[in-house]
């Protein structure tokens, strides 16, 4: 058994699926020799070449859009923008475009393109280059987008992303030091379904992403409690593992949402509609349902503040037990 | 720069734009008798660029155009009737009826189809010529785009990365004088947009588009030069849609007497006559002409109005790219 | 007692706003002679001229970023934007600019600014001009999110919008002839208040925007079923009127979230949300939360195809009878 | 072109490049030390363009910058203790410490602020002139932005309409040869941005970024166009950042033979050399004046190291538009 790096993790799936199949290219914004933004490219370009790694100008819309192109014409793309938030940039050819492509052709053209790009705050980087923008993709009908928390989770996901037929958004957190087992090998994750991090009996809690590693604080503070809570990590918003979330909630009866966006509009709202759009499970429920999600406040720049955005493993605690009022 | 076409290119190009034209209008008459839905952006008066761009290049080369592409897919040689058919929403139409009049494409005849979204089809272009160029292909990418469009940013991004990257792209340029409603002597900055071939040390030169000899000789000049240079080239076509925008244009923002003054440059008036006076053509084979292709028009028209075939709901999802979304 | 076309309201809207502060200027492509690609600026620049109505190339990001900064210097600009799809190209200068420059700048600098767009199909323009696409905004804090239905709210809200300190962005539907009572003289609607279209006991409608109409048409058809409808128009999503929503549900312990964007991760998530969060809600639910959405696929051009996209009265109907289920 | 500065003037740009390069050395060492969190972007070789700019202007002239900004703010007249503050996230900084090191503003010396989304911030400065036109302002807006935004989309976007609008705009780009590590050789498709002003009728001109004298005159003769003609300027200055990118930046992607040759055109030592040889200054004075300039810096960070005062999550929440989201 070995262990590696969320960033490293990324880049062998990369490095495996270029191998395989010359038409997997990396395009972005260095990606070369400086290994990128986050360096989880490096050694790409020195191995694979400038046939598959394609260094770009700072034009985001312009070299997504190109990416849909060479992506219609056999290209295999997978994108990497620097950070979530210029994904306001690339949204055009994104959801105008990659998603409707198969669609508006009636399944003449196809567009398999990965959109590689990290989301979410700690950096110190302020407004501008810290938020979770994923509801920029989950309404889009013709988009699966992925949010993968563990090293080995990403490795699969991404390599079944680079094989898929259609546009993948494949969003990162910006813990890429973060080291976990990391099977030895060739293996692929399927895109669309969850996996439950944790077994537990009285309470769910569904996230994806970083917040991954604060719902397993929460849930490793709460056995304290003697509350056993079963945490399902998402691992793909669209298409939603539904039945693994219904069958957990129906079998807990009670259930917190958790992610790093703003509550208001996030993510977490789809989850919550299909749990009580559900007859069994709505009937299953034995206490409302509860989000813990990230502030209602751009990214401030200084420390302090910002580590008060994102949900804390106590928010999470207390959301919870804020479910059993007879035990509190 | 123009060549002087022999009688039998001269007839070709000639029915080529007679057809666009008279499919023009039938599309213009199928919409105010509500036999179509929708919007359509007709290219009256454009057809010497449509009808000269890709007959003058390898049958291989790929198109990408615009919102205004009727004329680009007829002259890559698609079937009136799967075009029209298209129009009618019916599931023998190029994209099934799935894409409408804005979203005409062809894979058979190499076009790549169009964006709707005025400029972002130079993007796409530009990325199917990376690949092209990855693959080795011998061919080249047309970009059609308007003096509108040439307003987005993804245009100045696109020809700055075909340039750096040496990409086989002939970014064709159709200044008709307006975008909408505006004028491009009020929205684009310079008066010539093959001026802005400068900013990326992308050659290019700006010609009359109405002179359908003229755009066939210079997009082969294009052509040669992309290949030899290995470098994207721009090619402005100076032109305009005797048309209205699109359906219910009242056309406010122009006056009559402009309108007037260029339908005497009418790219098919142009080059009739110049095939009657090479002694090419007769006013009698131009009749007859246009009186077959309205012939041919006509009937497919009648035929698919009578035979509508649509495709399911179920179909339909059947297009979405497998497992994306659930119902 | 007059009538006005939601596009009339809009426009009065505007030429009384214009008229009380020469700051309030409209900015857009094809605004002026044209009047607008749906014709609902016919005459402003004949009236206020070129210094209160701005013609733009077309250059969606640009113009939108050239209205955040003629807004930080103290215009009041009201940009329309052809077709809500387009926002993918604005989305920059909206959530990464106007939203965030307030609070970035610690109150120092304000974006006084309107953003006006078209959202929905039904008019035959295919895949790229027909989304709904009100999620790119709702989940941003900084901004505020309007979608009005009739011409009265229309024309209120939007001179509301125009005098509010910061961004908000003023969603329109495409029935621009839909005729209704606006009444005479100088009003304003609050942003953030609902409004209870029609009373009701028995299942409570939430929606907003054009579904509105479509919902109204249920509940109609309803009446013979004896089943009363109570149907809350949102007019604002963000801030959302969470009282009043509510305040309906506990009253009829039934409810439908309604709207034209595809379901899966469309706003109804946040309205389901609030409501099941809610303990005295969640406790009064007498059955599970519905929704009924747009068909997750991108707009087909072909007419059969896209009539059946969107909500329909009768799926309404379906959808409140199934919470019926003695009933049925 | 150039100017020659008298002895006063020539003290009053020296003492500013030499607090800019201070003030930067003082960022890099306190991130070291990690006294600071966060990235920040240093402009260490690029002293004749921040300081060359905003002092041959009129002091109600509007500034737009970019995330490497800190000297462009000090050369609009803000407090080192002010700037000081924000990268420390202190209540007292440039933006209360909500903005941070990529973010400073201070409109009290008409800096509006930068945009961290590289070229973005142009548009708004055109919007800035816009409304500044509407308002018969004397004044203008400079865009600052590098040789890497120089291909985003938006700034095309932003040059067309500041051209047609006859805007008073002085797009002001600093060719520091890299954006981040890609080399300006292989991303910008010419060799000189000034040459993009043909694409928009925009006059324009590429001088010596190193010189301080050279910029300075160039900004004021920019400027006296901008004003006689109504029209927008763009001015290239051609430097080069000593630095690397942010912190942490290895600079794999040059030679540290490339750095020693513009070692040698460092821009302090440029005016320095030249001021001693017209007996503007001696060596001693130099000394004194960075020893000075220092005294001062190490003072203002040390007390503010000592005494940091936050905003609470309560004060962030108010400065969000009134009613904006609940929490
Ligand atoms: C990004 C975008 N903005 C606006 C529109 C609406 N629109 C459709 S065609 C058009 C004018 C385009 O002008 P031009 O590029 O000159 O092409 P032409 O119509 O003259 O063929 C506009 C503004 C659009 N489809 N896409
Ligand atoms: C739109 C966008 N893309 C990428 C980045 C990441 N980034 C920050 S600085 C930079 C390089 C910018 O180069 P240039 O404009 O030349 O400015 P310089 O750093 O040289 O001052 C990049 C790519 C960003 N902030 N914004
Ligand atoms: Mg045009
Ligand atoms: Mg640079």
């Amino acid at each position: 058994m070995r262990k590696l790096s969320y960033r490293e993790a990324i880049r062998e799936a990369m490095v495996e699926e270029m191998a395989r199949d010359e038409q997997v290219v990396v395009i972005g914004e260095d990606v070369g020799c400086y290994g990128g933004c986050f360096k989880v490219t490096p050694g790409l370009i020195e191995r694979f070449g400038t046939r598959q790694v394609i260094e770009t100008p700072v034009s985001e819309e312009g070299l997504v859009g190109v990416a849909v192109g060479a992506a219609m014409m056999g290209m295999r793309p997978i994108v990497e923008i620097m950070y979530g938030d210029f994904s306001t940039l690339a949204a055009d050819p994104i959801i105008n475009h990659a998603a409707k492509m198969s669609f508006m052709t009636a399944g003449q053209v196809s567009v398999p393109m990965v959109y590689r790009t990290p989301m979410g705050s700690g950096t110190g980087a302020a407004a501008q280059h810290t938020q979770s923008l994923e509801v920029l993709f989950t309404n889009v009908p013709g988009l699966k987008v992925i949010y993968a928390a563990t090293p080995a989770d990403a490795k699969g996901l991404l390599k079944s992303a680079v094989r898929d037929p259609g546009p993948v958004i494949f969003l990162e957190h910006k813990l890429y030091g973060t080291e976990d087992i990391v099977p030895e090998g060739e293996y692929t994750i399927p895109i669309g379904q969850a996996d439950i991090k944790r077994q537990g009996t009285d309470v769910t809690i569904v996230t994806y992403g970083k917040t991954v590693f604060t719902a397993f604080e929460a849930a490793q503070i709460l056995e304290d409690d003697e509350v056993s809570v079963e945490l399902v990590d998402l691992r793909t918003l669209r298409p939603l593992d539904t039945a693994t979330i219904l069958a957990s909630v129906r079998k807990t009866g009670r259930v917190v949402v958790v992610h790093e966006a703003p509550g208001f509009g996030g993510f977490a709202g789809e989850v919550i509609a299909q749990i009580v759009e559900d007859p069994a499970t709505f009937a299953a429920l034995r206490a409302p349902v509860a989000r813990v999600c990230g502030k209602e406040l751009p990214t401030p720049f200084n420390k302090t503040l910002e580590m008060q955005l994102p949900p804390s493993p106590h928010a999470i605690v207390d959301a919870v037990l804020a479910l059993f009022p007879s035990a509190v | 720069m123009a060549i002087a076409f022999d009688r039998d290119r001269g007839m070709a190009m000639l029915s080529l734009m007679v057809r666009s034209r008279l499919f023009e209008q039938k599309v213009e008459a199928l919409f105010s008798s509500h036999e179509m839905h929708g919007t359509t952006h007709l290219a009256i008066g454009q057809e010497a660029v449509h009808a000269g761009v890709s007959p003058a290049l390898d049958p291989n080369d790929w198109i990408v155009t615009t919102h205004r592409c009727h004329g680009h897919t007829l002259a890559k040689g698609s079937s009136v009737e799967a075009m029209l058919a298209e129009f009618f929403g019916l599931s023998n139409g190029l994209a099934k009826g799935l894409g409408g009049s804005m979203h005409l494409l062809d894979l058979e005849h190499h076009n790549a189809g169009s964006s709707a979204v005025v400029g972002s089809g130079v993007a796409l272009a530009t990325g199917m010529a990376l690949q092209l160029k990855r693959m080795d292909s011998p061919n080249l990418v047309v970009a059609f785009f308007g003096d509108g469009a040439s307003n987005r940013g993804v245009v100045h991004e696109s020809m700055n990365m075909a340039s750096i990257w040496g990409l086989p792209v002939l970014f064709l340029c159709e200044h008709n004088l307006y975008g909408m409603s505006s004028c491009a002597d009020e929205m684009v900055s310079v008066d010539s947009i093959a001026k802005r071939g400068v900013a990326y040390g992308i050659e290019s030169s700006s010609v009359d588009g109405n002179d359908i000899e003229v755009v066939y000789a210079a997009v082969q000049d294009a052509a040669a030069y992309i290949h030899k240079e290995g470098k994207p080239y721009l090619l402005e076509t100076k032109t305009y849609r005797f048309s209205g925008h699109s359906k219910n244009d009242q056309r406010v923002y122009r006056t009559r007497e402009e309108e007037r003054v260029w339908s005497q440059k009418d790219p098919i008036k142009i080059l009739r006559d110049r095939m009657v006076s090479r002694g090419h053509l007769t006013e009698e084979e131009f009749k007859r002409l246009e009186v077959q292709e309205q012939a041919v028009l006509d009937d497919i028209a009648e035929h698919l109005i009578k035979q509508r075939h649509e495709l399911t709901l179920d179909e339909a999802y059947s297009y979405m790219y497998a497992d994306g979304g659930s119902r």
